[in-house]
């Protein structure tokens, strides 16, 4: 598949709005993560999508709530973009029982039973079998379901995911592999973990189809996920989609970055895919000053209230967590 | 739960009631799946499933590449996705390659999900040596996944808890994993038409003795049977727990037994050091030390790679003479 | 690369001597197995080469001694073009302490140190990441040797397989990664296993050189082989190539073969490699009936007097080998 | 083997001191390199290789891809062809995922082989809980490991060890897996410039008392050290046994230190059930039972998935206090 983005042009105003307020919502309440990891509220690992938000956020939306996601670590952009509150979200991160994982997960294990959102994996390639087992369930059950897995193209390097492909493939099941190439794994480039560093065409050695998009552009990105959601729910076989984009921060909050320059890094904030909607957006009218502000005025509230949200939720008692390990049986 | 009453009887192997019990699974819910490494068109590496495709189809008697840590995974997600599989890893010796999915996975995902998906998956390995397999193909890690809080680990060693184990697990919410002795496959014995469930929970008294307590599971059980009735003749009455749950343990009747007995011993095919026999042995001290009379024995293998010769894969396993020399010793006779 | 088998008519009467004897010895040396497994002299898992003889025979000697080789539990025929002398071998099957891994591994595991013959893996797939490390062992150390990994077309499904090739391929390592692709992997057929049936293909998604070739033609494979070796020695990375066998024999001694039918085993034994060479030999006038008739002679004295040998052998003691789980250590 | 006597000592952290040991080796071994996920570009997920890279370059301080099993498999191979890998796998948490390649090839193929081939490798793992990373990242497997025949599990707990243990494990002729506890890298103290190699066959008294005999190792030492000399100011004196080696265990050192103190707390990080906790207990009792005035105590993690928050994850894991009532219950006051 060849991926030029449709012309701008027909895209309705709400469209564009509801596009930059997906990624201006993640890129906002990361920053606040960010801040509240300082003062220590939000503790661990702390993995951020700052630079990648057009991914998650052109990807999403164009699932029907019947499809199921699974991700990893850095999975907060993808539970805003499918609709987990801000709220429970922002509990989670400070381990609060109001939390979407009742506070048990933190910010790697991100989990929305209502979303059908999967997780939040933390272990590298660890999500990709589950996603073709939801996928075998849906397909065993005759239901339409799409499932959408989301990676870092540090996973590719994983046998999980040859053994993911193939089986995905050999059994034609309704999934979308997301590549979330941002080509570092850690400090460890792309061209240092991978012998063919043009990933999409890995799908090709298990007769997947495959397609790359610039991860940087939601509107293609959108337009890339509709087309290849549409042919992986046609029911032959998995779809793979490469996104190319970039991460802004550090891997996680330890991260001296010492295997990439800051010009790199500062080249790839010049294509800052919120930057770049937003200009596009004034200079064709689509949008204006006011509709911005007023935006980031919201969303401001909407951070303001989830960190208010979060500090108000309580401890989980640990007698209660102690005993939930198994579920509670029906029979005796 | 106790086995429903049964009409009348058969003689089946504890292979045959394997496959009974897979087939019953499979008739009685359309979301039970049977996937894995040859269980179709070649039957099983045991032949456990054989005949089942041609019954239920390629759908649910799945043939399976060679990637455990792909399709025990794949089946992980079936259980969140609604379906209830039964996974068969050939053998537990194949069994490293999945673990990370069953260790970080299916044991964790409940828990770090706050509860909102429990995964009603069920594993079935192949473990044990005695074939002369040697040393990649013959362990006994049952302990490692016993060790694992979230999953439940069962090892039915008679007829009965064969065809009954894999009902209940199937009806069980959380990951359940089923270890197959396989010396046992070929045992036959007399089992009950109507055989149904069983718990999972329980322990079993298989001899009522009083001197000592001899406690162990899967395909140690009979070498142990063995080891107990040639104690009798000399005057020394085992009792002879068949512990079936490997976690949960349960605690009550080990201690119910070895308070009784005072005495115990723990037959374990697993090496020694680091084996299920030890938890065992820790949890008697902790729980019964005031009621003991001589120190808790092991009888474990022998702490090398099993070698292929018959003489010396016997002389590394646990076999009855051992049993019978650690039971003489903490009898003190 | 194509893999056209050159013209035989330049071969000479000691090489095609030479490559017809290679398999042979593995052909009877196995009959001889599988007859002593039925009374029982040997035990455990006994998986025969019969039918795919043409494949070792073919790579091994194109080898250097100072190459080092890798195998599956399928590997007696590898042991003995290698120059593992059959006499250990057979006594190896016995589990005789004179057996080539001291009796201790059986037919599953052969070792020779001098031979470089780094087992017999009963792990499928586990031998290919050791193959790796041969090869960077090697290099690392400014040796000119190639690793040669045996392995089925079964084993590509496992994760190992992905690794590895990345890992050999991302080094530029001296590894030869054979498949010996005989359609099946147990009673599971090559398209029940993988989604791109054509196995040497998916070499291409590594950027890994590879071919196939005729895996039932000995002097096809060896041209394939020789060619390979040299690749792989060039020190520009790993070549992948695929022989196209087949297993005449059941996948192991308990095999009730549920999954093939009578007549296609059939089909392939009329493409036998030892009758196939045979048959040239003879009709090309390169060998005579009284060469094969010798030759049948020597290989069934050589495989009499490895029985006598392994008869003879003796069982080592428990505590002997209890004692050798670690290495005697020079330090205290 | 002792501690190379030496002139003037340093202020370290435990990171440095390992750091230290992998350039002393590096150094003095061209054989030698590093070689595992971050290890170079990266300086190691805890910085421990941190410069590395520039001194001894890409080739000998190798950044792997995620492909544990295949970067560990290799380190396998390349000990077998004459290299002398030390394997960083990031964190234990992650090493099931090369778990076959350390059970079926390493520990297996000297033995199987007829003793052809030993394999020198070193395969290094953070381990351990404590920094609020949850359910997949906060495992103590160590036991698992302990559990295997053909290698050997080190766990240093000091900077001595830290340093001096790798010396030792890279001499050694077989795989030797070395443990370093998360919590101790920011771990500062003294360490003699010209540290050199130590046993990795002997457990260490780092307490001497009298009352009771608390045994730990890793990350808990410095925890089981705390509750010691809150005991002592209680009047209970505590002989503290630090392991320093899983396998093999140093039986005499525990069992001397029990038979004089005639009572015993065993404090492991990981989960109770099939800790080594049990294991060290199984042996005292089998070794000490009738010099014990008291059942053998276990102090471990609650059996559950760690959880994130830091007061369910201290809650969960051992801590000064249990270890101190766990102290009391064994000395009797
Ligand atoms: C199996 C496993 N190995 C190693 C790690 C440590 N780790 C966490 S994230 C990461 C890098 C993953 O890179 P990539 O897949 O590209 O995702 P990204 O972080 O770039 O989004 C590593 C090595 C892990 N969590 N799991
Ligand atoms: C990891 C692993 N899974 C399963 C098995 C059981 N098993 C042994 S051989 C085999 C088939 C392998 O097929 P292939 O790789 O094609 O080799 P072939 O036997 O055809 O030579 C299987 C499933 C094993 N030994 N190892
Ligand atoms: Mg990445
Ligand atoms: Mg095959």
């Amino acid at each position: 598949m060849t991926q030029a983005a449709p012309p701008k042009a027909h895209l309705t105003r709400d469209h564009v709005h509801a596009l930059l307020k997906g990624m201006l919502r993640i890129r906002r309440f990361e920053e606040k993560c960010a801040e509240l990891y300082t003062v220590e509220k939000i503790r661990g690992f702390l993995h951020l999508y700052i630079g990648e938000e057009a991914v998650a956020a052109g990807v999403i939306p164009t699932l029907q709530p019947s499809d199921a996601i699974v991700a990893t670590y850095r999975e907060h952009g993808h539970a805003l973009a499918r609709g987990v509150a801000m709220g429970p979200l922002m509990a989670e991160m400070y381990g609060k029982q109001e939390g979407c994982s009742h506070g048990r997960g933190g910010s790697m294990h991100v989990f929305d039973a209502a979303a059908r959102l999967y997780g939040g994996n933390a272990i590298v390639g660890g999500g990709l079998p589950l996603a073709v087992g939801l996928a075998l369930a849906d397909k065993m059950q005759g239901k339409s379901g799409v499932t959408v897995c989301f990676f870092g193209e540090g996973a590719v390097a994983e046998g999980e995911f040859h053994e993911s492909m193939n089986l995905a493939a050999l059994w034609q099941l309704p999934v979308l592999f997301v590549c979330e190439n941002n080509l570092y794994a850690m400090g460890t480039a792309l061209a240092i973990s991978e012998s063919e560093t043009d990933i999409h065409r890995k799908a090709e050695c298990y007769r997947v189809k495959s397609a790359v998009v610039d991860g940087m552009d939601v509107i293609a990105v959108e337009a890339a996920a509709r087309r290849a959601v549409e042919l992986a729910r046609g029911g032959e076989g998995p779809v793979f989609l490469e996104c190319r984009t970039y991460r802004f921060r550090a891997h996680s909050m330890f991260d001296a970055q010492l295997y990439r320059s800051k010009s790199e890094i500062d080249e790839w904030k010049t294509k800052c895919p919120i930057e770049h909607l937003r200009k596009w957006a004034l200079a064709a009218g689509v949008l204006h000053e006011g509709d911005l502000s007023a935006l980031e005025t919201e969303i401001a509230e909407e951070v303001a209230e989830a960190v208010a949200f979060a500090e108000a939720g309580t401890w989980e008692p640990f007698d209660q967590a102690l005993q939930d390990v198994y579920t509670p049986r029906a029979v005796p | 739960m106790q086995t429903a009453a049964a009409s009348q009887t058969n003689t089946i192997t504890y292979r045959e009631a394997v496959r009974t019990a897979i087939r019953d699974a499979m008739q009685r819910d359309p979301r039970v799946f049977l996937m894995g490494e040859d269980v179709g068109r070649y039957g099983g590496c045991y032949a456990v499933s054989k005949g089942l495709l041609d019954e239920f189809g390629p759908e649910r008697i799945r043939d399976t590449p060679l990637s455990e840590g792909g399709f025990v995974g794949a089946g992980i997600g079936a259980a969140m996705g609604g379906m209830r599989p039964i996974i068969e890893v050939m053998t537990v010796n194949f069994s490293m390659l999945c673990l990370d999915q069953i260790l970080n996975s299916a044991a964790a995902i409940r828990h770090m999900s706050g509860g909102q998906f429990s995964i009603p998956v069920v594993i079935r390995m192949a473990t044990g040596a005695g074939r002369q397999l040697a040393a990649q193909h013959s362990h006994s890690l049952e302990n490692w996944y016993a060790h694992i809080p979230g999953i439940r680990v069962v090892a039915p060693a008679t007829l009965e808890d064969a065809r009954g184990m894999l009902w209940t697990a199937l009806a069980d919410p959380d990951p359940v994993v089923i270890f197959e002795n396989v010396m046992l496959y070929n045992v036959s014995g007399e089992l009950a038409d109507g055989a149904g469930p069983v718990d999972i929970d329980r322990a079993a008294l298989r001899r009522k003795g009083r001197d000592l307590s001899l406690i162990t599971y899967g395909g140690s059980l009979w070498k142990t049977m063995e080891a107990a009735d040639a104690l009798a003749k000399n005057g020394i009455e085992a009792d002879v727990v068949d512990l079936r749950t490997l976690r949960p343990l349960d605690d009550a009747t080990i201690m119910e037994s070895v308070r009784r007995t005072r005495r115990a011993v723990i037959v374990d095919e697993a090496w020694r050091s680091g084996s299920l026999a030890a938890e065992i042995s820790a949890r008697i001290v902790e729980q019964c030390f005031w009621s003991l009379d001589a120190p808790v024995g092991r009888v474990c293998t022998a702490e090398m790679p099993i070698p292929y010769p018959k003489h010396l894969e016997d002389a590394a396993l646990p076999q009855p003479a051992a049993i019978i020399a650690a039971a003489r010793a903490a009898a003190g006779r």
